[in-house]
């Protein structure tokens, strides 16, 4: 039962963490975040990869993508710009050497897919149905669609749909998360249209898009002129999109990511709706971050009472009599 | 042989300068290329600080760090605290090793350097190593000629001694723009057979650059190490590769993990099979071969680069 | 003339900071920002008002307003979340005392008017016509509409297009600004509809919504649920509207802000496209610092070889070949 | 009359407690109602650190900042230093002030405490001040009581020292959790007729709350001062009103910019003309009358407060 606010037990011996992908049982809520963990490999000396929720993989696209040209990265106040240009070796690549290194280790993988027409994002979930060691898919829709003026899948409902109905179609069976962009004047929409259009649970949030001036040479610090905006700095807007997903669809599980760096940013994020969180940047500054985060957060639950994580997600709405 | 190298090994490398300038002949061991140092995180204790120049040296207690370590590799630190802004690592090269001690110098640049050059003995930093693949040995028997710019001289104190202790000839040309932004002069008379300072405004050395005296210095050498700023990278290369000779540079990207994982880093570099690829400069350098380096392309999305044909459908 | 990158002057003596807000020149293009100087008075003893190019007033509504419940404010990391709620003596408290005042200390004012309906900004603007001191109208459309599902009229085109035209209407002389929200798929089609609708300027950008949650009550940390996010972890976000609205229409000139604490963050968004800028929530933590940054911002543009503030607007569009 | 308050001065004011038994009436000079002591802000150098049980006691040299400043007044601090993520001032009540110094005691509480606590000798910190309302004086020759929770007391060593000083009997009452959270229970014996001092563990003084002591202490007392958390202050406030007796309260709300320009620090407080307003604790504050603070709606829009129905129709 989910405890109430004065009645609530001071303290139990070990929450349990365990939560699901769609239909799939993991054991930690805590994953990495697509790009920043490469596929996992580079993270081992850090972490127990097998003890994490899941790795969720680079986005992968059908073909090689060199990237974006340097520089690629600018620091900003508790935050990062990153353009990076989804630089990967694709599809064939993955399936040959990352996923089956990572299924040998036993650490479930978490794939993401992204393209620039409809048809790529059903073909690489065509290529990976039965993928081994994969537990889900996570279709990062913040590309441009280079079928419609280059606007981004995730900034246009229609658009969105059509992705997640071709990966539904194209795999059945497995959990499919939609990466939103919070770029957007209604992300509850956005996230409506994914599940609409067969998303088992939704991604929140992808960067927001940004850009730094270089004062010394007086041009962008990025060569690709904007990029997206990561870290702590981004938190806010972050929960504020969790928040307002679950607020539309109570019943859909939410993977929750923008600047957790300590237990109690994720659960933050748990209180908010999210039943799975993601670390990213946070990576960066302590590699072994997912690890001391699942930590921190098992500690944090207890602390407050909570049997159970489950019991937390979305508990911070109870207090809410505010409108959607 | 030993699998410590720097400060305290400096005594017996008089000795090993002798066998040097004898030419023997006894080669590095084989840069393990698969199996990387596997790098550990630790909380390394300021245990020496020293003023050089513009820069302050370091010397932090960082268990396990140095095992394994080789000239050439990294460390990252955190910077800025609890409650900082400054999320990101910071890199340096590793100037010394010597069992759980290892020795970084620091310039001062922007926040992250200036938090660290206010570090106290005794003040514990986040600290990550080593990372990096280190500069290869030189062909047997082979004298090397290195040449730093800057702080660049950190990674060659260790290089030398190790060249030395395995016999082979070593010149130096160690250039600044300034006196005080020279690094470790002091300690390579021991370590070379030749050794060229350089300033910018005179105020040390020869007048000018490193590359002017490069030139002079290309005949005796049968390869050619190079660290410092970019364009120095790639006039040395240049250099180099007019020599007929081999030069491994060590470059300097900015780095967001300096572990792999991000993508901040890369640069355009040739591979063997003659395809070029954004290469990552955390794992797959920071040393890379300077004339497999296409640094005109750096900042550029080259059209033969192994991928690019994807990129362009997206734009 | 503007400096090319390698022929450019090393020192200029004294930059030219005039500028303009639509027709008025103002000599200095540091303002402070709505909400962040209430009516400038409280800043008096730590700057010289009368050396800003104006005091932008917390925005003023027809009628008084309590603003909401407190908690209103939550620091976050290098930003903070605030909802204030427009707290205020309404409009005739403002021209009965504050802009008085202001006038006699011969400080500019560039007075923010909010609303729920489309009339109360038209009433508003009617109210203010020729109101002494008054060098600027910034229309806040960062406001729910009440006739409209409470939706924002930021966030959509066409109610921002009439709002504008409304204020147009309601006083044909005086310099409009409109001020945007970041919270929407296009910010360059709503800053164009206001245009359109008699916007003389653009200011940008209002806050981002984002939400914190108290992991020790476990419920939102502000009463109001969520707020917007200010300061330093929002300054690529505000830099890239800038940049996409100057590039959409690099005739309209901008008041740029959003997380400037230094001289050198001015610049960036001098350099992105704005023509004037405002300090908020660094006023917080250094009640100086609009005067402070002013000196920087002038120094930075002379070390960097620009002999008037207006060649440096816009740029380092220059150095970008980038399709808009 | 002298324009310094506290340290220094605590040797006369053995003198001026024998005054104060005397019930002289030498009354406070009025508090400026419509010209504030204009804040300055300085660098404010470290020149003295002291641990008192959980707290540190800063003594700051801040020219200029304690001319004019009265008991009741606070001070801001920025935090965190350069490429710091916080960057909200924080706020400290005054607790002493002699010449160009000033005295504040600091609770470490979440980060900027943390960083402050951290501080040294010679550090500088930015500091704006005296902020605030203070206390008003008592009425002609009326005995005063001063109840304190915790690091409440800061304000209360100067205020007892003018009170005295200016003939007031004073009563004290100083409680916290434990006894490590009390603060200048030794300066108060020379400046009090009855001190009470209370713990919540026992650990020091009475077991219990300040609110025990405070009814015992209401038949000797004029006026009431009291500073502490918003529950205490809410529980003194209703036992002197139920007595009868005017109860000044110093609150603690979360202020973003602690001049008067954000809002953010309001709470819901009755004026004169009996209607209620969102007043900013930081300048029309932080000292109530504890009579006019409606406690009950703090958190709350109350519907009768002023401009209240402009915020329903935009809801
Ligand atoms: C492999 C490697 C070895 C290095 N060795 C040394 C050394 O031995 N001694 C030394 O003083 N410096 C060295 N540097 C450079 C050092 O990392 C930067 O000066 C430092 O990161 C700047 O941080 P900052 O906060 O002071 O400056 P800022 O400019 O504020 O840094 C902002 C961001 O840019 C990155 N950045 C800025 N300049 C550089 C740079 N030149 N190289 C890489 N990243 C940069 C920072 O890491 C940070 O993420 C090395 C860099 C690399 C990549
Ligand atoms: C008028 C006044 C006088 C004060 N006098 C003292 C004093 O003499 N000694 C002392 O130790 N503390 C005093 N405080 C409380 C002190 O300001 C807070 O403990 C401090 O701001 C907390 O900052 P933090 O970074 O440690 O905590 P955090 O909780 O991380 O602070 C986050 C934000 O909330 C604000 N905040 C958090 N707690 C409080 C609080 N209790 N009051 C006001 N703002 C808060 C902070 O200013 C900051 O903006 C006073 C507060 C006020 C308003
Ligand atoms: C360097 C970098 C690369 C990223 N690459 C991807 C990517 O390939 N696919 C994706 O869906 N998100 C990508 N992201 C976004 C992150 O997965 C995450 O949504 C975002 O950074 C917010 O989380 P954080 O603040 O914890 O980093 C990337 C982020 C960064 C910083
Ligand atoms: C406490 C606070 C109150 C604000 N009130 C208003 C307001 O009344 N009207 C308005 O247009 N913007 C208001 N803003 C937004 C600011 O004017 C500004 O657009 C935003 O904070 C970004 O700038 P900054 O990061 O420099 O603060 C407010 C911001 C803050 C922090
Ligand atoms: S710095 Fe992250 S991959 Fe090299
Ligand atoms: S703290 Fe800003 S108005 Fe009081």
């Amino acid at each position: 039962m989910t405890p109430s606010a004065d009645a609530r037990p001071k303290a139990v011996m070990g929450t349990d963490m365990r939560t699901h992908l769609g239909a799939t049982q993991i054991p930690n809520p805590v994953l990495t975040a697509s790009g920043c963990a490469a596929a996992g490999r580079e993270l081992d000396p850090f972490l127990d990869l097998t003890a994490l929720g899941a790795v969720v993989t680079k986005s992968v696209q059908l073909r090689a993508r060199s990237g974006r040209a340097t520089p690629r990265m600018s620091e900003t106040p508790s935050g990062m710009l990153n353009s990076i240009g989804l630089q990967g070796p694709g599809i064939d690549e993955l399936l040959r050497t990352d996923l089956p290194w990572l299924a040998e280790r036993g650490a479930r993988a978490m794939v993401s897919i992204a393209g620039g027409a409809v048809e790529e994002y059903a073909e690489l979930a065509t290529r990976l149905r039965g993928a081994r060691g994969m537990v889900a898919l996570e279709v990062n829709i913040s590309c441009p669609n280079v079928e419609s003026r280059g606007e981004v899948f995730a900034c246009d409902p229609a658009a969105a749909w059509a992705v997640l109905a071709a990966v539904r179609a194209a795999d059945p069976g497995v959990p499919v998360y939609a990466k939103l962009s919070p770029d957007v004047t209604d992300i509850a929409s956005v996230a409506r249209a994914c599940v609409d259009g067969g998303a088992d649970g939704i991604s929140a949030i992808n960067t927001l898009l940004g850009l730094v001036i270089d004062t010394d040479t007086l041009r962008p610090a990025l060569a690709a002129v904007t990029g997206g905006l990561s870290g702590p700095a981004i938190r806010p807007v972050a929960l504020r999109c969790v928040w307002q997903i679950h607020r539309a669809m109570r019943e859909i599980p939410i993977l929750g990511m923008g600047g957790i760096t300590s237990g109690a940013d994720a659960l933050q994020f748990i209180l908010a709706g999210a039943s799975a969180v993601s670390v990213g940047t946070a990576v960066f500054g302590d590699p072994n971050a997912p690890e001391r985060i699942s930590h921190e957060l098992a500690n944090a639950l207890a602390s407050k009472g909570f049997a159970r994580l489950s019991d937390a997600v979305g508990f911070a709405h109870q207090s809410v009599d505010f409108p959607a | 042989m030993s699998r410590t190298w720097g400060i305290t090994q400096a005594i017996d490398l008089a000795q090993a300068h002798e066998r040097m300038t004898a030419t023997m002949s006894i080669p590095l061991p084989p840069v393990p290329k698969e199996k990387r140092p596997r790098p550990v995180q630790v909380r390394a204790k300021v245990v020496g600080v020293r003023v050089v120049g513009a820069y302050r040296e370091f010397t932090l207690h960082a268990p396990g760090v140095g095992v394994d370590a080789q000239p050439g590799q990294f460390i990252t630190l955190g910077v800025g605290g609890n409650s900082s802004a400054l999320l990101l690592r910071r890199a340096f090269a590793l100037s010394g090793v010597d069992g759980d001690t290892i020795n970084v110098v620091v310039a001062t640049h922007g926040p992250g350097t200036r938090w660290i050059c206010d570090r106290q003995l005794g003040d514990v930093l986040d600290l990550i190593g080593p990372l990096g693949r280190p500069f290869p040995a030189p062909p047997p028997g082979g004298a090397a000629l290195l040449v730093a710019g800057g702080y660049g001289a950190a990674p060659f104190v260790g290089l030398a001694q190790r060249l030395c202790a395995a016999g082979h000839a070593v010149a130096a040309v160690l250039g600044a723009a300034t006196g005080d932004r020279l690094y470790a002069v002091p300690e390579f008379p021991a370590l070379t057979r030749v050794l060229a300072v350089t300033t910018e405004d005179g105020s040390a050395g020869r007048t000018g650059r490193v590359t002017d005296v490069v030139p002079e210095l290309l005949p005796g050498a049968s390869v050619v190490y190079a660290c410092g700023p970019m364009p120095m990278l790639r006039a040395v290369a240049a250099q180099s590769a007019a020599y007929g000779l081999i030069c491994h540079v060590s470059v300097e990207e900015a780095m967001a993990c300096g572990i792999g994982v991000c993508m901040t880093c890369v640069l355009p570099v040739i591979g063997d099979d003659g395809t070029s690829r954004f290469l990552r400069s955390c794992v797959d350098g920071p040393v890379f071969e300077g004339a497999k380096v296409r640094f005109d392309d750096i900042g550029r999305l080259p059209d033969d680069l192994y991928g690019a044909a994807a990129m362009r459908a997206t734009r």
